[in-house]
């Protein structure tokens, strides 16, 4: 692979009601963030699933977010925050125990206002994925 | 009766100018069951607990103590580390507490250290006053003599119950010390002054303060009709002590360590 | 899923500028031809105008779409505007989908060539999910046109008969004996001084004749199960051991109890018997015995069954649970004054001379203890002297962080009562800053400053304590205006304290609202939707909700009554179908997806999972947990959401 | 924000921002009436960068670090801990606030006295 | 008419599935009634140049999991040879216990071994290590090739061998085996787990311990008492040999159809469970302390699936193994 051309590819998935509304709010305040990052609306941080995750990193994403509410309250559904939380902290260590970089999932908690925080992870993350340079796969994983 | 084993910090100013502080003090934790084993070559506490940030140096007394207390607690088989002085015990307990609260500072400090052991965190500082609090119901039943024409004035000082994370009692109303007299049956007044500052170390270069401190604690507790007030420190003692003497004699009002009224409750 | 080979027309939003002058729409519309299922892409300058809208349906009908991807803006500008043009082509609006090409794409990236490809992948996303978007209809149900409101506060009370006079049936829950709530106690409301009980206890009798109100006192509500439109509750209604109905408040069963204890609706300031009742227009009008403190379940006393000439009192009477169904609920619980004895400073509990607000109105109330007479507590002697303290416990992080709001105003207005009632008489005001925002509240602090020279202290007080010789209190603060410490010699010191919530944990946790760390409800949008929780079908008003005064709080129970007489109007609830359904052929029954729902929305029926899809509110939760993935939610399914990831990432 | 300001927020970890000036600590201070600057004054002044008239009063060297003000205040701005900071800048200058040989009465008072007040007032 | 014949061969195995094959009268009868017992070399002395002998092979049995360069092209050579080839037990299926090994670098494991060698130390010098097949990255047999049957456990409960060897005679009268067929149920343990509760009330874990932590209750699910059982996420139709005894599942029968990753499922599921009544108080760290206590978590999510699992695909994938597919 040609490192001069290669651009991160991150996906981020984005709560409807507090991170989604901040992407939208981003929009509106034309606030510039990095290209590379894709995002995927999903009705709760709680819809992300560990697989979906693991998904992107196989199809040749080289990071992932997860944004949600903030804990303790602001999650539209109760506490889906909380269950995203544990999910990513935990599939955190596996990537470690299998050896891949933790910093490549990032758990995020954005308000509805705060989209000057949404610009700043989305292009700091990008950095971070720079700086860790290309996830690469070449084969994709089956089942029996 | 089982004997409670407990370590004991003397500190410097027990050992100077407070030896009958100490003296009465043993006796009665004697009378109590409990057997103190003073610490061997024991070190300066630090003396005043330093509140920056940045000054963990500061802490190295401190923590050298405790890792003293900790060697000896596994020969007596007692992690208790009695303190008499408040200021001994304000320190001690506040690095315990911020070693407890912030591990990683334990890292730093070992670096200045070389022939100590490592420090667990396991050594637990009291104060006499929530050792007397604890046994009350055998103090109360040592009690041999009523103290007769006493009203005393429960006198805390600022160091045992402040700040609130190191503190047995409630700082703007204690009552531990108010219940351990009254339990012996000798009157206490009802003394809104218990914690107001005697003017702590400003003696030293500004004794103005002290008097004028030190001063309004002596008349609000002879207005209230207290003839001695009960401390627990010696330096509180001294600077009420040398105010009542620049009054010249004024007040009729004694200052005495709790343990002697006690001991004056339960008999040589 | 829909059964036919999806058909998806994809149409690209120029948005004028906005959109094209970043992203090559051209190209967008090129690769968008090239996705599988697409049969037809185009872009126009407006999609969301009426030509736009048109061209969208004129494809729909030629080209036989039967999914569309629309690559505008978000949904929450025009989902509506194209759902309703596809429906008028006969399309299901959940065969719809936007790629959010303006707000995701072309307003945050300046790099064209980024931004197009961006906006690609976003279509392929839409494209790939709207493909296997089932097409929905929504959920209906049958509501029970019933409100139960919890708490018989002035909030309680304005939402029953607001509800109730509409015509709707109300069920109000209190937890004493009596319905009045905290405004029963008080003396005169600010701004305007009208008398508390004046203005409150005709509107208490109004609850207790209204035909459509059934009044529970002495009760609680133990249990909530059910939805919007279907609750079920269970009421435990608390023994009263006085029959209601033939109690004629004769008063000799008072006379001749034996017991005395502090009377709580004087909070202590005076004693009641242990046959009581609250104060004299209390609703119900009957007496209640107090068994805790009673002397019959001790030796036998029955002094006040043998003088009753009605035969109210019964010894036999015992605790029921109630069950009710309700189509709302509202919660009205109120709060508490926050305990002043934490704050040992201020010598509360120590010194009966320093009382709490609360136990001021009473001494005011021409009801109360000293019949309006301002006398202080230990001894009675005419108070000539009052310091009130400010923001006791409120805005101070070692008890309550926030500001309890209404502290201010009855301050000022204690103090404007006192120097009225006492000619000649001094009263001093610590506080920090005032806030008196509100409709004549400014005012109203003004003429208490210039007209009754109310002494207001800026700064804290250091603490209280009590002069041996005179017995007055002695308050020692700084004023921070001039720098000076003070003493004021005080027959009274009154503590403005702060207001905690009284929701019980476990209540909210059955009605499944979520509460803010001080333990107020959070409503579902703090400016939008300041009356619903995040529940469907469970409101909230008063105190419960955030600290707020007697006017406020009758707006938000106004407010309240409408959003519940909203949902009851229609014979039928009308929700998003877009919940989660169980593959009951794949559940194994380990109860993960009970355990994690948070509404309530799945039980086990039979050994396996069902959904109540009037209670799923479709976060998918559930979709995830579930170790067999025997759960999918309607439109985010798993295989939809793994096939967006691949569209974007590859 | 002026020099002292960054300096205090280093050392202490305390905000002076998040003071509003309710005056708890002059209230509850035992040495306020001996000070040139009431405590609350001097938190205020942190907040409008005149430190450097802080750090020239009397104020931070009569406080005996009683923590009443720490404890008390409703803000966690803990002016007791703050000024630790202010005497820290001045003593770390290696100019000391105390001459042993003009404590007068250095024979008889508690060693604690003399121990605490070199603590606080040298370096 | 002539039999068919079977043969059992070898990967990396304890020799647990052999006796759990030999232990089933039932099963061993059939077999021989009708089928030709061509080769195994535990039960009949017979070398590899005997099986590599024969002419064709009806049905190959394969045992264990795929670590050497020699499994690997036994497995593709029976895979060659033969109409049916069964992964038995699951180191053969899933990669089992010693896939837990597959993390490690062959040359760590090497390295590991030799420096654990206890021998006088005057031979030290000496000894050497016996000369071993090249390890290669470890695999589960239907990673190498595509098989017919899986037959799980840890070892095979005898009900399950003994439905085996029905589904084989029935493919040996003539039906067409429709691959992979797993002789196991398609639902969770929890379908047929003797704990499962009468009142069905929600699942609540209130914290992590591990077996040693708790005074585990009969009768009463495992997870309720915070210990961590995989009968959620694993195929039931074992005998619950395990649970029986009060111990939890750890997973032997493998994951559910529809997905590969035992582990991934687990913390979607079970693990978002934990203290979920206690959330708010806990919060984050809180709830992090909580996770922390799940210190083995290859061991204790991945017991028999590691290799077979989505981030160790990712992981070769990653490497550029040939394997990952």
């Amino acid at each position: 692979m040609n490192l001069d051309s290669w651009e991160p590819k991150i996906v981020a998935f984005l709560c409807k009601w507090c991170s989604g509304a901040a992407a939208e709010l981003a929009g509106v305040s034309r606030l510039l963030y990095s290209p590379n990052v894709i995002p995927i609306i999903v009705p709760c941080s709680g819809r992300v699933d560990p697989d979906l995750i693991v998904e992107a990193f196989m199809n040749g994403a080289d990071g992932v977010i997860v944004a949600g509410c903030h804990t303790p309250s602001d999650c539209h559904y109760i506490a889906g925050n909380f269950k995203a939380f544990k999910r990513v902290y935990m599939l955190k260590k596996l990537l470690s125990d299998f050896g891949i970089e933790p910093e490549r999932l990032k758990l995020e908690w954005v308000s509805a206002v705060e989209s000057q925080k949404l610009k700043t992870l989305f292009d700091e993350f990008t950095f971070t994925i720079r700086k860790l340079g290309p996830l690469r796969v070449k084969i994709r994983g089956g089942s029996v | 009766m089982i004997n409670v084993k407990m370590l004991y910090y003397p500190g410097c100013t027990v050992k100077r100018n407070a030896l009958e502080y100490e003296k009465k003090t043993l006796e009665i934790l004697s009378k109590i069951g409990i057997e103190v084993y003073e610490l061997d070559n024991w070190y300066c506490c630090g003396a005043f607990y330093s509140l920056a940030k940045d000054d963990l140096m500061k802490h190295i007394s401190g923590l050298r103590t405790l890792i003293k207390a900790q060697v000896q607690a596994r020969k007596h088989g007692t992690n208790k580390l009695l303190t008499l002085c408040p200021m001994c015990y304000n320190v001690l307990k506040r690095v315990n507490h911020m070693l407890r609260e912030n591990p990683e500072n334990l890292d730093t400090l070992a670096l200045f250290m070389d022939e100590e052991e490592k420090y667990t965190i396991g050594i637990e500082v009291l104060h006499l006053l929530e050792v007397l609090r604890d046994n009350i119901d055998k103090l109360k039943r040592l009690v041999v003599t009523e103290v007769k024409d006493v009203v005393v004035a429960p006198y805390y000082g600022c160091t045992v119950l402040r700040p609130r994370e190191i503190a047995f009692d409630n700082a703007e109303n204690p009552e531990v010390m108010d219940n351990i007299l009254r339990a012996l049956k000798i009157e206490v007044i009802e003394f809104p002054f218990k914690t107001e500052c005697c003017g702590a170390y400003q003696s030293v270069f500004n004794r103005k303060i002290v008097f004028e401190k030190s001063g309004e604690i002596l008349e609000e507790a002879a207005v209230r009709g207290a003839n001695i007030i009960a401390v627990i420190c010696p330096l509180c003692k001294y600077n009420l002590e040398t105010t009542l003497l620049s009054l010249g004699k004024k007040l009729r009002i004694e200052i005495v360590y709790l343990t002697d009224l006690l001991s004056r409750a339960t008999g040589p | 899923m829909s059964s036919e080979e999806p058909r998806v027309g994809v149409f690209v939003c120029h948005c004028g500028l906005n959109i094209a002058g970043v992203v090559d729409v051209k190209k967008v519309v090129e690769e968008a031809k090239r996705l599988p299922h697409v049969v037809h892409a185009e872009d126009y300058i407006y999609m969301c105008s009426a030509p736009g809208q048109e061209l969208i349906k004129k494809a729909i009908l030629e080209k036989k779409l039967n999914a569309v991807v629309v690559a505008a803006c978000t949904p929450t500008m025009h989902y509506e505007t194209f759902a309703r043009a596809i429906e008028a082509v006969g399309l299901n609006r959940y065969r719809l989908e936007m790629a959010v090409i303006r707000e995701f794409s072309s307003w945050v990236h300046a790099d064209k060539k980024k931004a197009t490809e961006k906006a690609i992948k976003l279509v392929k996303a839409a494209v790939v999910k709207v493909a296997d978007n089932s097409p929905l209809e929504p959920v209906k149900s049958r509501t029970v046109r019933k409100v139960l409101v919890i708490g018989g506060g002035i909030a309680g009370i304005t939402v029953a008969l607001d509800i109730a006079n509409a015509g709707i049936p109300v069920i109000l829950v209190e937890k004493t004996p009596t319905i009045g709530g905290k405004m029963a106690m008080l003396s005169e409301t600010f701004p305007t001084l009208d008398c508390a009980q004046c203005i409150l206890t005709p509107k208490m009798a109004e609850v207790a004749r209204h035909p459509l109100i059934k009044i529970y006192t002495n009760s609680e509500v133990v249990d909530v199960s059910g939805f919007v439109g279907n609750f079920k509750v269970k009421i435990l209604q608390r023994a009263r051991y006085v029959k209601i109905g033939d109690c004629r408040l004769c008063g000799f069963c008072e006379r001749v109890c034996p017991v005395k204890v502090p009377s709580e609706f004087n909070r202590g300031l005076s004693d009641r018997k242990a046959i009581y009742i609250p104060f004299p227009q209390a609703i119900p009008p009957a007496y209640v015995i107090d068994k805790a403190n009673c002397r019959h379940w001790v030796d036998g006393c029955d002094k006040c069954l043998r003088v009753c000439p009605t035969k109210a009192i019964d010894f036999n009477d015992e605790d029921k649970l109630v069950e009710e169904e309700v189509g709302v609920i509202i919660v009205a619980t109120g709060y508490d004054l926050y305990p002043a004895e934490r704050l040992k400073e201020y010598g509360y509990g120590l010194y009966r001379d320093v009382i709490d607000s609360l136990q001021f109105e009473r001494i005011l109330s021409a009801g109360g203890p000293t019949k309006g007479l301002i006398l202080r507590p230990s001894d009675r002697k005419p108070v000539k002297r009052v310091v009130f303290i400010q923001c006791v416990g409120s805005r101070d992080i070692n008890h309550l962080e926030y500001c309890s709001k209404i502290c201010c105003m009855y301050t000022a207005k204690h103090a404007l009562i006192f120097k009225e009632r006492v000619p000649g008489g001094e009263a001093y005001v610590f506080y920090i800053d005032i806030r008196a925002a509100g409709k004549g509240y400014e005012e109203f602090i003004k003429r208490v400053q210039e007209e009754f020279q109310v002494n207001y202290i800026r700064g804290r007080v250091n603490r209280v304590y009590r002069d041996p010789k005179t017995g007055d209190m002695v308050v020692v603060g700084f004023d921070t205006l001039t720098g000076q410490l003070l003493t004021v010699k005080a027959d009274l010191v009154v503590l403005a304290t702060g207001l905690v919530p009284q929701l019980p944990y476990e209540l909210a946790s059955k009605l499944k609202i979520p509460f803010d760390k001080y333990g107020f409800v959070q409503e579902a949008h703090p400016k939008l939707r300041p009356v619903e929780t995040v529940t469907s079908g469970v409101f909230v008003c008063g105190v419960a909700h955030g600290p707020k005064d007697i006017a406020e709080t009758v707006a938000q129970a106004s407010a309240a009554a409408a959003k519940a007489m909203e949902l009851l109007y229609s014979e039928y609830i009308v929700k998003e179908p877009l919940v989660a359904v169980v593959d009951r052929d794949l559940c194994s029954g380990c109860r993960v997806c009970v355990g994690i729902c948070p509404y309530g929305a799945l039980e086990l029926v039979e050994g396996k999972a069902k959904v109540n899809e009037l209670l799923c509110e479709g976060c998918g939760a559930c979709v995830v947990a579930c170790p067999s993935r025997a759960i999918e939610l309607r439109n985010y399914s798993t295989k939809q959401l793994l096939e967006m990831v691949k569209a974007v990432v590859k | 924000m002026s020099e002292v300001l960054n300096r205090v927020v280093e050392y202490s970890g305390k905000n002076p921002y998040a003071c509003y000036q309710c005056g708890t600590c002059s209230a509850v201070c035992p040495m306020v009436r001996f000070m040139d600057i009431p405590p609350h004054r001097a938190i205020r002044l942190l907040q409008i960068g005149a430190g450097a008239l802080v750090l020239s009063s009397n104020t931070i060297w009569i406080c005996v670090s009683c923590m009443r003000c720490v404890d008390r205040c409703p803000r966690d701005v803990a002016p007791g801990v703050v000024f630790e900071a202010l005497r820290l800048i001045t003593l770390r200058q290696g100019i000391d606030k105390l001459k042993y040989e003009e404590i007068p009465n250095i024979e008889e008072a508690p060693t604690l006295a003399i121990v605490s007040a070199s603590r606080k007032l040298t370096g | 008419m002539n039999k068919p014949n079977i043969v059992i061969v070898h990967g990396a195995i304890c020799g647990g599935c052999d006796v759990a094959l030999a232990n089933s009268e039932e099963a061993i009868s059939k077999i021989l009634e009708n089928i030709d017992l061509a080769y195994w070399s535990v039960a009949v002395d017979a070398r590899l140049s005997d099986l590599k002998s024969l002419g064709k092979i009806d049905v190959a049995v394969f045992m264990g999991g795929v670590r050497t360069s020699e499994d690997e092209e036994l497995a593709k050579w029976l895979r060659e040879k033969s109409k049916i080839l069964v992964a038995f037990g699951s180191c053969s299926a899933y990669g089992g216990i010693p896939g837990l090994a597959a993390l490690t670098s062959p040359i760590e494991l090497i390295n590991l071994v030799k420096s654990t060698i206890t021998t006088s130390s005057q031979y030290k010098s000496i000894i050497e290590l016996p000369k071993l097949p090249e390890l290669s990255t470890y695999r589960a047999l239907p990673h190498v090739v595509n098989v017919d049957i899986v037959v799980p456990g840890c070892p095979p409960p005898i009900k399950v061998v003994n439905e085996f060897v029905n589904v084989l005679l029935k493919y040996i009268a003539g039906e067409e085996p429709i691959g992979p067929l797993v002789i196991a149920g398609s639902k969770a343990q929890c379908e047929t787990c003797p704990r499962k509760p009468k009142d069905l009330s929600k699942l609540q874990i209130p914290s992590i311990k591990r077996i040693y932590e708790a005074k585990i209750e009969e009768n009463r699910c495992f997870l309720e008492q915070g210990i961590l059982c995989l009968g959620p996420v694993t195929r039931e139709g074992c005998e619950h040999s395990c649970i029986n005894v009060n111990m939890p599942c750890t997973g032997c029968f493998g994951p559910l159809p529809g997905f590969e990753d035992v582990g991934l499922r687990y913390i979607a599921g079970i693990l978002a469970l934990v203290a979920v009544e206690r959330e708010k108080e806990l919060m984050e760290q809180g709830l992090a302390k909580i996770l922390d206590k799940l210190v083995d978590r290859l061991g204790v999510l991945y017991r028999y699936t590691l290799p077979r699992s989505r981030l160790y695909m990712l992981k070769l994938s990653l490497e550029g193994s040939e394997y990952a597919r």
